[in-house]
């Protein structure tokens, strides 16, 4: 990741989180994908770099090939022109528990210092702030996928020092893709650690924006500028 | 689809209106709250807006589900009025995706319980003690475990089946045979009822055996606005409009009354929205026939 | 063919040649006796000709089985002779159908163990030290558990594949899709080679997908005397036959050398049975296809 | 089962066994069905008096309607113009585990006086005078069947006061049908009766064909004759 000069720093900081998701496959990596995020990213890096990446959705659709952007992870488009369509108890025990999963790509409306993931509740159970929507398919993606990648937005009741509600375990999580920077995750202190800005983005910022005691890598590293083509194709993809 | 309801729906009983996005029978659920039924347990894996709708309608005691929301649209704001505002009593008993699927797989087996592989290490144990924890005879190493769910009814929507309920199914199938073969009794919608030498020209299609049917209705477009592949599309319009109508209680109770407690039936249902066809049926796509011979 | 069995079937490996009745795959089993594998534990719910044979050849050390018979014609008398007679050193390993299909369910699902309701009153727990108990944590009650079983590798014969490995299947289904998830490394033997577009044409036929696949391998009439639906008749002749030819040892050793040894490949078997095709092509009975549109 | 006149003892016991077996489906009984006998029963039945009887297979064929007689019960004539043809965990396991077969027909190498079957070994398990095929779907079908009727011909080696191996329970066994006698099972003493005889049969004949002190129904019944129509029905399935 080497440095960017000021001219990029216009560039849109969520357009290059989904440029450096997308840059966490690998070609051939058969991935558990989520909607919104995660789904763009995979395409993008089906376009650029991996074109035989394996999307699986949680509905039972395996090797997709969307002729239109899906709104729900069930979307009849996910399955016209698909390789397999599975049912979910195959999906959750053949495919994920069996250890098929390379990667699993999440969301979290709060990640902890540890990786912990929630998206169930905001406060407390018997009496949420917030009711989010609760696991679906992602407590079995974080126990199982072989790398678990978290994209979300940096924000500090988003990455609070405990989750209030643990919905998937953080033991599997080895990266979190924010729009302001990169967190990796030490296996061996069980922590979030800050290992790379995006280009105008100060350490004290993301301090800022997390509830601990940030440690933060040295060196640290800044994100290198999303290619022009990758960039002109993430475009084109937000388009279709 | 009023007297499957009638007869096989009952105040307080434990209903699965299952379907994974696909194929989800909002005509039955319609039915139920023009019914009135109370005191239902509603089980789904993602309750939807069906869930939120009947939620609404006061039908609803307990919801049993792993993921509430409204999918890339926003929430379900009747659910989320009840949960966090405590505006109606709603008991909420809450398990992952696989959670579902392993309790309706254990009721489907004949089962009473299911084990698994998630759960160490997340919070859902401590607020649901129906997840527990069951030791390997073999390897000595303990997994979790739920209990099968046997619900008095599952419906179930499907692309078509014959007068005796042999259902076929294709696209996403979601946990559908699961819930049948786990429920007491079993209602079967179609968008189309064939022949049973349909049924018969393609034995391994179908998804439901007529066996474990109790009730089969014939229903064109009862998934709306859910979808029924090779049918109609999903009306994700709807699904983006919910948000606005479900945020205020007023205007849902203005939907039911308009869209379900005004109209008799699903007929009626799609006489007041004319556009449905030329908005959601599909380019045609189909696949070839396989040969059977021997 | 050759290659696939050299490169992912070795002396002391643990395999299953699954299929139940249908999709038996003969010309695997005839390469892996052609290479003189040895010391393997051979998986399959029904033995069937096809272990018969690789007992005779020398190839098997242990049989993990439910049902081992010539179904309505007769014996497996290799199998019986080193079973009865000792003539040759076999291990068995003994449970009921559905205790196989668990072991397979238990492998394909990453569990250790799988529960089911068989084995109470039955003499299998006293001869096999691998059928216990578990206990449920809801009910208390104990039901049977056997443990998973994953083959080193598993071979299976479906209609048609890609290259990938996309395998699509009709007909009786079997034990297939278990097989091939349990196993570390999947065979896929098809009797056509399609193209990818074929398979994503119809993706609820899928039922093996490509990323569990290691080696695809085209042979056409390559389940005979087994039989494919829609492909070719079940040899019912040949099984008859195979009583009397099974009864005597020499005459065994005598097929073994003229149909397995003597020959190359499945190429030069299917030149050698002239009649195959006036005996054994079906009569057309192709279905109609769905839609897929949305 | 009134009595029957000298003239009707010309009939082959064999086919009485088969017409006695067809006679105990109901229609509508959803039936699991063994090949041979068992099959040709159930056809038998369904040209008569149940035309609605369901059919399963172990294979997985539901409500099949083979166009010849089945070699195996994986014949590929049951599948085509079957209603389903189901995976087997889902045979073994959401059809008979769950309870929906109403009745189990099986064969048997040996029946005890308890009705436990064995169709595993003749001799010790472990260095048997005659191995057998084993259990197959025997002892699912034995144990989760509603009612359990074993088709079996007489024979003393074939009726032992105790098997020499259980492969499948005989606590679900209401009936075993036999070529010369009818026995039901009393629930309460655990333990086969004779309850009815073949035309011509006596009840000695059949105390030397079982290895225990048996018991006899009173009153002991004959079988009824099959009818004409059902013995032409026989016929013309065997020539099928």
């Amino acid at each position: 990741m080497a440095s960017i000069t000021a001219s990029d720093a216009a560039i849109d900081h969520r357009d290059v989180m989904v440029c450096v998701a997308a840059s966490e496959l690998r070609d051939g990596d058969v991935v558990f994908v989520g909607i919104g995020l995660p789904s763009l990213a995979c395409n993008l890096a089906r376009a650029m770099h991996a074109p035989n990446l394996q999307l699986i959705y949680e509905s039972g659709t395996v090797g997709t090939r969307p002729q239109r952007i899906p709104l729900s992870i069930g979307d009849p488009a996910l399955v016209t022109g698909a390789l397999m369509v599975a049912p979910m108890a195959d999906v959750f025990q053949l495919i994920l528990q069996r250890g098929h999963i390379d990667v699993g790509f999440l969301g979290a409306a709060q990640i902890d210092r540890a990786g912990n993931i929630n998206t169930t509740i905001v406060g407390r159970y018997d009496a949420p702030k917030v009711r989010l929507p609760g696991s679906g398919g992602a407590a079995e993606i974080a126990a199982h996928a072989k790398r678990v990648i978290v994209v979300t937005s940096l924000d500090k009741r988003a990455f609070p020092e405990r989750v209030d509600f643990i919905t998937s375990p953080g033991r599997r999580v080895t990266r979190v893709i924010t729009d302001k920077c990169i967190f990796d995750r030490d296996a061996g202190r069980h922590e979030l650690v800050l290992s790379a800005l995006y280009a105008g983005v100060s350490v004290d910022e993301v301090r800022a924006g997390v509830g601990w005691d940030l440690r933060v890598a040295a060196p640290l590293s800044e994100v290198a500028p999303p290619s022009p083509s990758m960039l002109t194709a993430l475009r084109r993809l937000r388009k279709a | 689809m009023h007297d499957a309801i009638a007869a096989h729906v009952h105040d307080g009983d434990t209903i699965a209106i299952e379907g994974f996005t696909h194929l989800i029978c909002f005509a039955a659920a319609h039915e139920i709250i023009r019914q009135r039924r109370r005191n239902l347990t509603l089980c789904r894996l993602t309750p939807d807006l069906v869930a939120d709708q009947m939620i609404a309608a006061g039908c609803v005691k307990r919801l049993v589900f792993s993921w509430a929301g409204n999918p890339g649209a926003g929430s379900l704001h009747a659910f989320r009025r009840a949960v966090e505002k405590k505006e109606r009593p709603l008991e909420i008993e809450e398990y992952s995706h696989f959670g579902m699927v392993a309790r309706f797989s254990a009721g489907a087996a004949g089962l009473p319980f299911w084990p698994l592989r998630t759960y160490e290490d997340t919070s859902l144990p401590q607020v649901n003690d129906r997840i527990r924890r069951v030791t390997c005879p073999f390897t000595g190493e303990t997994l979790a475990a739920v209990p099968a769910l046997t619900p008095d009814v599952t419906i179930v929507h499907a692309q078509r089946a014959d007068r005796a309920g042999n259902a076929q199914v294709w696209g996403i199938t979601g946990v559908q045979k699961e819930a049948a073969f786990a429920a007491k009794r079993v209602v079967v919608v179609v968008e189309e009822l064939v022949d049973e030498d349909v049924i018969r020209s393609d034995p391994n299609r179908t998804l439901i055996p007529g066996m474990i049917v109790n009730a089969v209705v014939h229903e064109p477009w009862g998934a709306h606005p859910s979808y029924v592949q090779g049918y109609y599309d999903r009306d994700n319009a709807f699904y983006v409009e919910w948000e606005e109508i479900s945020k205020d209680a007023a205007r849902l109770d203005q939907y039911l009354d308009e869209f379900v407690f005004g109209l008799r039936d699903r007929h009626e249902y799609v006489d007041r929205l004319p556009q449905l066809r030329e908005r959601l049926t599909p380019e045609p796509h189909r696949c070839d026939g396989v040969d059977y011979g021997f």
